[in-house]
């Protein structure tokens, strides 16, 4: 097996390992890190690829980095809904976030 | 401008860092067990018995256990047997002296009360601030011997409260000798014995100076 | 020397991961998310990433985490009580586990059966930071743009988000 | 361990070097790499350990003499031996960990920051010739390593279960989202005009002297001391000094993450506490004070690591007089001073860095009018914040009863 397949194996567990999370639990924090590690892996490939692919093309760094900041966007907008899905209910579990209305 | 408060505060922080090197109003701290504070005058922490002469202390005590401290003092930390006997005081006359005196200075909360009522001046305030022990009952008990401190003493921690005191002494002492001296001379009968100095003004004037650093 | 490394990296990642997930105090999946961040980053040295390993750890473990555990600390319910995490429904997780197994079997069976040309060269394709910048500031340079639109955009909308309502005024109450 | 060529030779600058590798020739071929290592990570620990304990001593000497004490001055010649006698004291020390503590984050937390405050050594440039380790994107990788140490303030604060120790957690959280911002935006200038993330090379850069007297260092440079002030402020909140040692109050928070350490796990704290602020310390030497450089070109005879060395100590001298006079800020003045004063501040010096880089070419009188130019973009937002930042804050008046 050579090394970018076990990159690839590494980064398709994660994937499943934050899927699971996200599918699961109904911890919104949680499945807010379910996405993130998600994202996470897909960056994991993005190296794999770029450092085992062959060709010199370093869009899959830049990609990257790109990823990252979105990531880091999310996060900040995800974390910031869940402290006002919090301010409603006074709690965080998804399946009671069922109203539209504050 | 923002910022110019703090450049103002820094400045006075290493003044003072600086100046601590050269200048001793700016290095007030005193090495404790080296140097020895200089207290003020009106420091005062626990009582002592004066006595006249410091060679016979036991002897020369002021103090004739009236008791009037004991009744006195707050705390209750004073305690006094009168002596069945009399002993000749400075002066010469026989007085009854207390034969126990005892001082219980971890009650003690130094309100000085003791000092105020005395008619004798026969018990101050001491300045003595080392009396840590390792003793818990003992050793803050303290005795007649313990107490017992010399007038010269006296006048090295309080001076002009001391010389106040003195002056007052002497003059009564006088006045109760010239009154003994008119009252022989006016009946010249030899029932004149034991002129106990007892002028009703002498304890108002008591009341100790106010304190020199107010 | 570098597929050991690989094997250690990955189990890193993978049991911190895993063991984040199941665990039942929502600090404690934090900190160890954390450490399976870190261990990407580990896996972007390895890779020979520098800068954006370095940019991983600077994201994830210094701001990401941060907004998570203070997110964990604002919404807990009481100081005494466990922290909010409810056991889901059987049935969502054998859902949930079906769904994530599936998409596992598809793309561990797609990574295995593909004729992937992996070179046998082991050397990094070499990509200074001067590189990058210049990437970045060059053919990348609109995308970089909008990704600092976003940035403020996000921040903007997440402050609006949860800062807290304004108290009604009484004319508007009906 | 160094990648740089001597350029240098003469016997002082190379002899930590030689030192060194002559020791390593005593050994055989197979354990020469791995002592190479051993023997830098073993010298900064030693270098830096011996710095850690005589710098607690300083401090308490300073803050005595700026209080009218002397300090510690009874163990050893003028209190010498102090720092020791307190090693000594805090390993005997009894460990009490309280009974509901998350015991394994408790005593993870004191480790962790430990070695993440360590870390950042490693892209130091000491002197000429000793950078641990050369890395192109070094100064990224200082703040991301520094980053990741307020994680472990977090866990020391969260597994005491204490209440005041669970709010300096959240303080300390707060306080570094806030001041991480203004300490990155503060060196990006550095980072454009030098042109390079690698510490040595940015060393380069400020090489050279005009006139054989000014140094070419960044902090000579409008956009450079403002960049530098913002550095050194965010630096202070970052390593949790007085002014910002919110997560630290011991008048309000009984000490806060520390409340439930004891014995050696509060030394590491402490060790922590200082590494840090050696770290940033050098950190600002290297972008902003020119590093290992001589301020003057008569006074190269010194070696660099000596330059290297005093500057670094200068900082941390100003660190401990700034704890000396300031008194620790509210939270809120604590936030509104990194969102509203030091971000926007940072971000006009961007430009004010641009501009600067953009007329590197102007000479003669538009040399002047460059000058001029760049003085009045970092004087005037200054001024102009400053006014906003303490608007409707009169200045405190005191009154006293008659006495």
């Amino acid at each position: 097996m050579s090394a970018l397949q076990l990159c690839l194996l590494l980064s398709s567990g994660l994937f499943c390992i934050g899927l699971t999370v996200a599918l699961t639990r109904s911890n919104a924090i949680l499945v807010l890190l379910g996405v993130e590690l998600m994202l996470n892996a897909a960056n994991l490939n993005f190296i794999a690829f770029w450092r085992f692919g062959g060709g010199s093309a370093s869009a899959g760094v830049v990609f990257v980095l790109f990823s990252i900041a979105v990531a880091a966007a999310e996060a900040a907008i995800g974390l910031a809904l869940v402290i006002a899905v919090y301010r409603h209910q006074r709690n965080i579990r998804l399946q009671e976030a069922t109203r539209l209305k504050g | 401008m923002l910022g110019t408060g703090l450049i103002k505060g820094l400045a006075v922080t290493a003044k003072n860092l600086v100046g601590s090197y050269h200048d001793p109003a700016r290095y007030t701290t005193l090495e404790y067990p080296e140097v020895k504070p200089k207290l003020p005058e009106a420091y005062r922490n626990f009582p002592f018995l004066v006595t006249e002469n410091a060679t016979d202390p036991m002897g020369t005590l002021r103090c004739v256990a009236c008791q009037i401290c004991e009744k006195e003092c707050p705390p209750q930390c004073i305690y006094i047997e009168k002596s069945k006997d009399k002993k000749p005081d400075a002066a010469g006359k026989p007085q009854i002296y207390p034969a126990v005196f005892a001082i219980d200075t971890s009650v003690c909360m130094s309100c000085q009360i003791c000092v105020e009522v005395c008619p004798f001046d026969a018990i101050k305030m001491d300045q003595e601030y080392e009396i840590a022990t390792t003793d818990r009952f003992g050793a803050l008990l303290l005795n007649r011997e313990q107490l017992a401190k010399p007038n010269s003493y006296y006048h090295q921690i309080h001076p002009t409260e001391a010389v106040e005191v003195d002056a007052r002494l002497a003059e009564e002492r006088r006045a109760a000798e010239e009154k003994a001296k008119a009252a022989a001379a006016a009946k010249s009968a030899p029932k004149s014995a034991a002129p106990a100095p007892k002028p009703p003004a002498a304890p108002s004037a008591e009341a100790p100076k106010p304190p020199p650093a107010a | 020397m570098m597929i050991p490394a690989l094997l250690l990296i990955a189990f890193v990642i993978l049991a911190s991961a895993g063991v984040a997930m199941v665990l039942r105090n929502l600090i404690h999946s934090a900190l160890l998310l954390v450490l399976s961040w870190t261990g990407i980053a580990a896996f972007y040295l390895w890779a020979g990433a520098e800068f954006v390993a370095f940019a991983q750890i600077l994201v994830y473990a210094g701001g990401i985490s941060m907004v998570v555990l203070f997110a964990v600390l604002l919404t807990r319910p009481a100081r005494d009580a466990e922290l909010p995490v409810t056991p889901p429904t059987v049935l969502r997780i054998a859902a949930g586990l079906m769904a994530s197994a599936m998409v596992g079997s598809i793309t561990v069976m797609a990574v295995l059966t593909s004729h992937l040309v992996a070179p046998a060269s082991a050397r990094a394709p070499g990509l200074t930071v001067k590189d990058l910048g210049a990437l970045l500031a060059g053919p990348h340079a609109a995308a970089l743009l909008l990704v600092g639109v976003i940035l403020t955009v996000a921040l903007l909308g997440a402050i609006i988000i949860a800062a807290p309502e304004p108290a009604p005024r009484p004319e508007d109450q009906p | 361990m160094i990648a740089v060529a001597p350029t240098s030779d003469r016997f002082l600058e190379v002899a930590p070097l030689q030192l060194r590798d002559w020791f390593i020739g005593l050994l055989p071929q197979s354990l020469r790499w791995i002592t190479s290592g051993l023997i830098t990570v073993v010298a900064i620990l030693a270098v830096f350990g011996l710095l850690f304990a005589y710098l607690t001593l300083a401090e308490r000497k300073i803050l005595g003499r700026v209080q009218n004490r002397p300090g510690p001055n009874r163990t050893g010649w003028f209190g010498l031996l102090q720092p020791f006698a307190d090693g000594v004291k805090a390993l005997t020390k009894e460990d009490v960990v309280p009974r509901d503590a998350d015991q394994v984050l408790h005593y993870l937390a004191p480790v962790v920051l430990v070695a993440l405050s360590l870390l950042g050594f490693a892209v130091l440039p000491f002197g000429r010739h000793l950078v641990p380790v050369e890395l192109d994107a070094a100064v990224l990788y200082f703040f991301a390593a520094g980053a990741a140490t307020e994680l472990a303030v977090f866990m020391a604060g969260w597994a005491s279960r204490n209440k005041y120790s669970l709010l300096a957690a959240m303080r300390a959280l707060a306080q570094l989202i806030s001041y991480e911002l203004p300490l990155l935006l503060s060196f990006v200038p550095v980072v454009m005009l030098a042109g390079t993330l690698s510490t040595t090379e940015i060393v380069t850069a400020q090489g050279g002297w005009t006139g054989g007297w000014i140094p070419h260092w960044y902090v000579l440079t409008p956009w450079g001391f403002a960049g530098f002030v913002i550095f050194m402020i965010a630096a202070l909140a970052e390593s949790n000094r007085s002014p910002f040692d919110l997560p630290e109050a011991e008048s309000e928070l009984i000490a806060g993450h520390l409340t439930e350490y004891s014995g050696f796990k509060y030394a590491l704290f402490f060790m922590a506490e200082y590494f840090g602020m050696c770290a940033l310390s050098g950190m600002a030497v290297t972008l902003f004070l020119g590093g290992w450089q001589a301020p003057c070109a008569w006074l190269e005879f010194i070696p660099s690591y000596a330059w290297f060395a005093g500057k670094l100590l200068v900082l941390l001298l100003g660190f401990m007089w700034i704890r000396a006079t300031l008194p620790r800020l509210r939270m809120d003045q604590l936030t509104r001073l990194a969102w509203k004063f030091l971000v926007p501040l940072a971000l006009i010096n961007l430009g004010t860095a641009a501009f600067w880089s953009l007329t590197a070419g102007w000479t003669g009188p538009l040399q002047l009018v460059r000058w001029a130019v760049a003085l009045a973009l970092v004087v005037t937002p200054f001024v102009v914040m400053g006014r906003r930042l303490t608007a409707g804050v009169a200045p405190r008046t005191y009154r006293y009863a008659a006495s």
